[in-house]
C-alpha cells in the first residue's frame, strides 16, 4: 500500500515547463511515478518529453485523470496554483514551493481540510514510497523498500536519516516530508494516522525539530492512537531561543518549543529519542533486531 | 521581520488603533527638538528589538525639553542584551490608570490566529499565563471567518472587563488590530501595556509587531522598515548574500545544507564537546558560488576557529560543492581548517576532486560525527 | 422522533431580553419547548420568567447544555450571532431575523456546511414538531400531531395549509420553514433527506414558490433518494416575470423560476402539484384516504 | 435595487474597471454642453431600467453637439417598456473591433456567485446560452476562497480568448468586477458589451447592476442613487409607508400577510375568473396601522374595483387586523367593495368585530376561494 503516493498516483506537475518543475517531474517520471501532465498557463498543447502540457488543471484531470498535483511555480502564484487544483477535484497536493505568506497558507489549510484534501507541504521535499512512486525532490536512490514510516520536517535531514537506516540495511515504506513552514497541509498527526493504518508499516521514525508544539501533540496522538513502535529524532538541541533558524518553523520562543520539552514529552509516551541522526538510525535497528 | 515600538505604533495608528503622538530621534538635539514640538513631559525610549529595555535603563520620563535632551543623551548607545540603542520614540507622556494586555498572535499548532487579552498588563505575557491563567483570556479566530464582533465580546467578558466605556473602546482596538493583523500578514502584533487614562481613554503604549518575511514583497513600506544598520554584520552580510546565518557563540563554523541538517550539525557538535560559532544553511540548492559566499560570510567571524562542512546532496551535489570550496579557498586565501563531510548525490566525485587537488588545511571526514569531533579538535 | 426539534431540544434564544425574542421564547416555552438560556450581551444574571439570561452564548451552552438556537437579534448583528452560536459548538441554528445581507450568508452559508452545522433559515418561521418542540413563531395551535412532514419557503402560507389540513383531520410531524431569502442554510433537499429517514413521517408536503430553482433540484432529489409520498404546492402562478414578489427569493428571471416550469419538473417524478393550498390538502387527504 | 447604466459605470470605474468618459444629461441643452465637453462624436444613451432600449430609439450615436443636443430631445420623454426616459448618458464614442460579455451574478441555487464570459457580446445572454452553450464560459467562485487568477484564466481559455493582450486586461477586470460585487453587496453585476477598441484595448460599455437591498443601511452613496422619480406612483407611495407592493394590471386589489401567501392569494383570483390589480404584503407583524397604510396605497390605484383581504393570523392577530380595517373605513371613507377573509389567531373575535360594525360594503367570507370569488364578482 504505502501512503499518499504509490502505484495508483496520476501525477499532473504544476510548473512543468520551468526549469526546476521540468528537472524534478522528468525525474519523477524516471523512478517509476506516473507523471500524466503538466500545466503551465498559455502552454497547451506543448509537451516535455511526451508529457502533455495544459492551460488549466481542470483539463489535465479531464484529459488524463489526474489525481495528485506537484506545485513548483514560484510563491506568488503558488496559493492560485493550490485553489486551482483543489477546485479541478484533485485529491492530493504536494506543494514543493517555499516562501509562501503564512497568511494564505491559513486560509488554504483551513478551506482544503473541509473539502477532505491531502496536502503535504509548502516548503517541503515531497513524498517518497520506494519501489512505487517518488513525488517531488528527495533522491529517491538513498532509499530502499521497507517497513519503516518516515515523517519529517526538514528534507535534508531525512536524507541523512534515511541514508543511515539504508546503511544499517533497513528500508522504508513511505517517506513524507511535511515541510518546516508555520502552517503546513499535514502534520505529524496526519501523517502518524496513515502509517498506522498502512498494512505495509511497521514502525515509523518522526524526525521534528525545535519550534511549535507538533511534536508534543504528535506524542499525545502517538500514546492514544497508535499502536505501532514510534522512534524520533528531533533537530536543534543547541539553538538558542529567539532566533529562526532556517526553518521559518524553527524559532524557539519564550519557554515552549525546545528540543528537550519535546524529547522529554516524547519519551513520556514511549518514544525512544535520538540526540544525532546516527544514534535513532541505531536505536531503529536495535529495535528491529530485538523484534525478529 | 521585527519591527521597532515605533513603526508598529504607525501600522497601529494607520490601522485606527489610538497611540500617543510622537517623534523619532537619534541624537540628543532631535530628542529635545521632539520634546519641544510635543510640549509638557515626555517618555524617551530606546527602540530595540530586544525586551527588558525597561529595567536597562531605557525608557525614561522627562520633564521637559531640556530634561529630554538629558535623558536621550543616557539612553542612546546603551547596550541593551546586545542591542546598541541608536534610535530613541519621544512621546508625550500619559497618565496611566489601568495596563491591559492585548495580542494576536500566529498560532502554528492551531493554525490560527489567537487572541490573548487580559488585565494584568504591563508585565511579560508568559508570566501571566502561567500565575494567572484564568486572568488571561484566549480565543483562536477562524482564518475562513474573519473577525467577528462576538469573539471581541468573548475576551472582554472573559478578561472581566466590566466598564461599558472601555468594552466599547476595546471592542473596536480588537477589530482594527484583527485587521491590521491579517492585512500586515503580521504574525505577531502585541500592545503591552493597552493603557486606560483616568480620563476613560483606551490607548496602545507599545507595540511588538512581526511581519512574515514571506509576504514583504507586498508591504513594500514595512519591507523599508528594516533598520539594516542594527544588525550583526556577519548576519548583515549574509542577508546581502542570500545567505541563512545565525551567529552564535563558539568557535566552530558551520555549514550545512537544509536547515534541519544544519541544525543538526550545530547539535552534533556540541555532542562532540565543541560550540557553534553560528548555524548557516546554504539552502536546497548549493551551487559553487553559493558555497563561496557562505564561506566569505563564516570567515568574516573573528570567533571561528575551524570550519565543519557537513553536506548530504539531494538537489546538492557533491562535485559542485567540492569545485566550491577549492574555488572560495583560490579566492579568499583560508587559513582556517575545513573539516568536509559529504555524503548523496555525487559525494564520491566531490570526494575525489577534493583529493586531487588536497589543499593543506581541508580534512575529509566519512561521518558527521567523525566529522564533527575533527573540527572541534582543530578549533582548540 | 421528529426532524430538527424534539424533545431533546435545549434551546437558547439569541436576542431573549428584546420584545420579539421574549414574546416568543416564552410562547415556545409554555408549548413544551425546553428554553434553557438567553443570550444579550451585557444582561447576564438577569433572567426572564426564570430563563437565565448570559452574556454569551459560548457561557449558555457550559451553564446549561444548549445545543440549539434561536436567533432574534436585528440583521446587523445576525451574523455575528450567528458564528458565535456555531464556534460555541451549538448544532442546530434557527434563525428568524429577516433582511440579512445575501453576501454574509454566502459566507456564512459555506462556513457552517464545512462544520455540520444545521441551520433553517434566516428570514423563516422556525420549525415546529407538534406536541414535541416549537422554535420559532409558528402559531402551533394551527397544527396537531401526525405524519405529514410539511416543508415550505414561506410563512403563512405554510399555517394556511396546516390549517386545511387539520380541517380534514391530519397531522404533521414536522413543520419546517426554511425561509424565503436568496441563500438560506437548509433546501428543501436537505428538509427533504431528513424527513425521509424519519420514521414518523409517512408522506411530505412541499410549499414551494416562484424563483431560483429549488423546487427543480428538489423534484430531481425526489425522484432518486425519497420513497415516501411527495405532495407539493407552488404559489405565484400569476406572477409577472422580474418582479421581487415579497420574499427576495421570489422573482422570475429570463423564462426560469415560474411556477409552471416548477409544477412541470415535480409533476414530471411523480409529484403531485396543487395550484391552490385547498387543493393540495385534498390531494393529501385523498392520498391517505386510498393508503389505508 | 437596479442601478442605471451610468450609475453601475461609476462603481466600475471605482474599482478600476475601464470605462468611457461621459456625462449625465437630463435636458437637451445639457446634452450638448456634455457633448461639447467631450469632444467629437458622442453616443446618447437613454437611462432606463429596463432592456431593448436600443430597438426603442433610445441609443443614438451623435456627430457633434448640435446633433447631440437633438438626439437628447428625440430621446427625452420616449416610453421604453413603460419606463420614461429621463436621465440621458451621454458618451464619447467609442470604436468597437469585438464585443465581448462578462457578468457576476448571485447563484441562488448553487448559492455562490458564477461568473460568465463569452465572446459573443452584445446581444441576450440567454440566447447564447440556448444556442452556443460552448461559447459560455461559466464558473463559481467559492465564497470563502474568494477571487483567484485561475478563475479568470478558466473563463478567459473557456471563452477561447487566445489574444494575450485582452487576456491580461481581461483579467485584472474580472479580478476587479469580483472585488466591485463583493464591495458593494452586488446580486448582479454586467458588462455586456465589454468591447475590445481597435487598438487592442477592453473597456465595459455598459452596465447592468443590482445592490441587495439588505444591505444597503451599509452603502449610503449608493442608496442615494435610487431614482424616487422613476417609480411607479404607487410603488412609491408604498415606499415611504413601508409596505410590499407590486403593481400588477387588473381589477381586484389583493392584500395578504407573508408573502407566500399574498402570491397565492394572487393566483386564488386568478383561478376564480379575476385579474389582480396588485401584490401586497402586509407582512409578518400587520397591526392596525398597517392596514390603513396598506389599504392607504391599494386604493389610490384608480384601477381597482374591489379589494380582497385574505389574513391568516400568526403574529398578525384577527382583531387587530378587523380594527384595523374598520379605522381605515373611518378615515379615508373607502367606497369599494372590501371582502375579507380571517383566519387563525384571534379570527373569531376579529369576524365578531366586524360583524359588530357591519360596514355596508364588507363582505366576510369562511375561505380564500369563496373569498376570492366573491371579490372578482364584485369587481365587475
Amino acid at each position: 500500500m504505502a501512503i499518499i503516493v504509490d502505484n495508483d498516483t496520476r501525477l499532473v506537475v504544476q510548473g512543468l515547463t520551468g526549469s526546476e518543475g521540468r528537472f524534478h517531474g522528468l525525474r519523477n517520471r524516471n523512478y517509476g511515478t506516473q507523471v500524466v501532465a503538466g500545466v503551465t498557463p498559455g502552454k497547451a498543447g506543448q509537451d516535455v518529453e511526451g508529457i502533455p502540457v495544459f492551460n488549466m488543471v481542470a483539463d489535465a484531470v479531464q484529459e488524463t485523470g489526474a489525481n495528485t498535483t506537484l506545485i513548483f511555480v514560484p510563491a506568488r502564484f503558488a496559493s492560485d496554483a493550490i485553489y486551482e487544483a483543489v477546485d479541478a477535484g484533485i485529491g492530493t497536493v504536494i506543494c514543493i514551493t517555499e516562501h509562501i505568506p503564512a497568511h494564505e497558507m491559513l486560509r488554504i489549510h483551513a478551506y482544503i481540510r473541509g473539502k477532505g484534501v491531502t496536502m503535504i507541504g509548502p516548503n517541503c521535499p515531497g513524498v517518497l514510497s520506494p519501489g512505487k512512486a517518488n513525488v517531488g525532490i528527495i533522491p529517491a536512490e538513498i532509499f530502499s523498500r521497507g517497513s519503516i514510516g518516515l515523517v519529517s520536517r526538514s528534507g535534508t535531514l531525512t536524507y541523512q536519516i534515511g541514508h543511515e537506516l539504508t546503511q544499517l540495511g533497513l528500508g522504508n515504506s513511505t517517506i513524507v516530508g511535511i515541510g518546516g513552514d508555520p502552517v503546513v497541509g499535514s502534520s505529524f498527526i496526519d501523517i502518524l494516522e496513515r502509517f498506522e493504518s498502512d498494512p505495509e508499516t511497521e514502525l515509523i521514525v518522526l524526525v521534528g525539530e525545535i519550534g511549535g508544539d507538533e511534536e508534543e501533540k504528535a506524542a499525545r496522538f502517538v500514546e492514544s492512537h497508535v499502536t505501532k513502535p514510534v522512534l524520533a529524532y528531533i533537530a536543534g538541541f543547541s539553538a538558542p531561543p529567539g532566533k529562526t533558524m532556517g526553518h521559518a518553523g524553527a524559532i524557539i520562543s519564550g519557554s515552549s518549543g525546545t528540543a528537550a520539552a519535546k524529547k522529554e514529552a516524547l519519551e513520556a509516551v514511549g518514544v525512544q529519542v535520538g540526540t544525532t541522526p546516527t544514534e535513532v538510525a541505531q536505536l531503529v535497528a536495535d529495535r528491529y533486531a530485538t523484534r525478529t | 521581520m521585527d519591527l521597532y515600538e515605533y513603526q508598529g505604533k504607525q501600522l497601529f495608528a494607520h490601522a485606527g488603533i489610538p497611540v500617543s503622538e510622537g517623534r523619532l530621534a537619534t541624537t540628543p538635539d532631535e530628542a529635545r527638538a521632539a520634546a519641544e514640538e510635543l510640549g509638557g513631559a515626555v517618555v524617551v525610549k530606546a527602540q530595540v528589538l530586544t525586551g527588558g529595555r525597561g529595567k536597562a535603563g531605557g525608557v525614561k520620563l522627562a520633564d521637559d525639553a531640556a530634561d529630554a535632551e538629558a535623558k536621550a543623551r543616557e539612553i542612546l548607545g546603551l547596550d541593551i542584551n546586545g542591542h546598541v540603542v541608536r534610535r530613541l520614540w519621544v512621546e508625550r507622556a500619559s497618565d496611566i490608570a489601568k495596563e491591559y494586555y492585548l495580542s494576536i498572535t500566529f498560532d502554528r499548532g492551531a493554525k490560527k490566529p489567537l487572541y490573548m487579552l487580559t488585565t494584568e498588563g504591563g508585565v511579560e505575557i508568559e508570566q501571566v499565563a502561567e500565575e494567572q491563567p484564568d486572568a488571561l483570556a484566549r480565543l483562536h479566530a477562524d482564518p475562513l471567518e474573519g473577525f467577528q464582533p462576538y469573539q471581541a465580546r468573548r475576551l472582554i467578558y472573559g478578561a472581566g472587563i466590566d466598564d461599558p466605556g472601555e468594552q466599547k473602546q476595546i471592542l473596536a482596538i480588537i477589530e482594527k488590530l484583527y485587521a491590521c493583523f491579517v492585512e500586515t500578514d503580521a504574525m505577531l502584533t502585541e500592545i503591552n501595556p493597552l493603557i486606560v487614562t483616568p480620563d476613560g481613554d483606551v490607548r496602545a503604549l507599545d507595540s511588538k509587531f512581526t511581519v512574515d518575511d514571506s509576504a514583504l514583497y507586498r508591504h513594500p513600506e514595512i519591507a523599508e522598515m528594516r533598520d539594516v544598520a542594527a544588525a550583526d554584520p556577519q548576519e548583515q552580510l549574509a542577508r546581502e548574500k542570500g545567505v541563512t546565518y545565525v551567529k552564535l557563540e563558539g568557535e566552530v563554523g558551520i555549514l550545512g545544507n537544509g536547515a534541519g541538517l544544519s541544525m543538526s550539525t550545530v547539535d552534533v557538535v556540541v555532542v562532540a564537546g565543541g560550540r557553534p560559532a553560528n548555524f548557516c544553511d546554504l539552502g536546497g540548492g548549493g551551487d559553487a558560488q553559493g558555497v563561496v559566499d557562505a564561506l566569505e560570510v563564516i570567515t568574516s567571524d573573528d570567533q571561528v576557529r575551524s570550519i565543519f562542512f557537513n553536506i548530504f546532496g539531494g538537489i546538492t551535489r557533491g562535485d559542485e560543492v567540492a569545485r566550491g570550496i577549492l574555488a572560495a579557498l583560490e579566492q579568499m586565501s583560508i587559513e582556517l581548517p575545513i573539516v568536509i563531510r559529504l555524503d548523496g548525490t555525487n559525494a564520491d566525485e566531490g570526494r575525489r576532486i577534493l583529493a586531487e587537488a588536497a589543499p593543506p588545511n581541508l580534512y575529509v571526514e566519512p561521518t558527521m560525527l567523525e566529522a564533527a569531533q575533527r573540527a572541534v579538535e582543530l578549533a582548540s
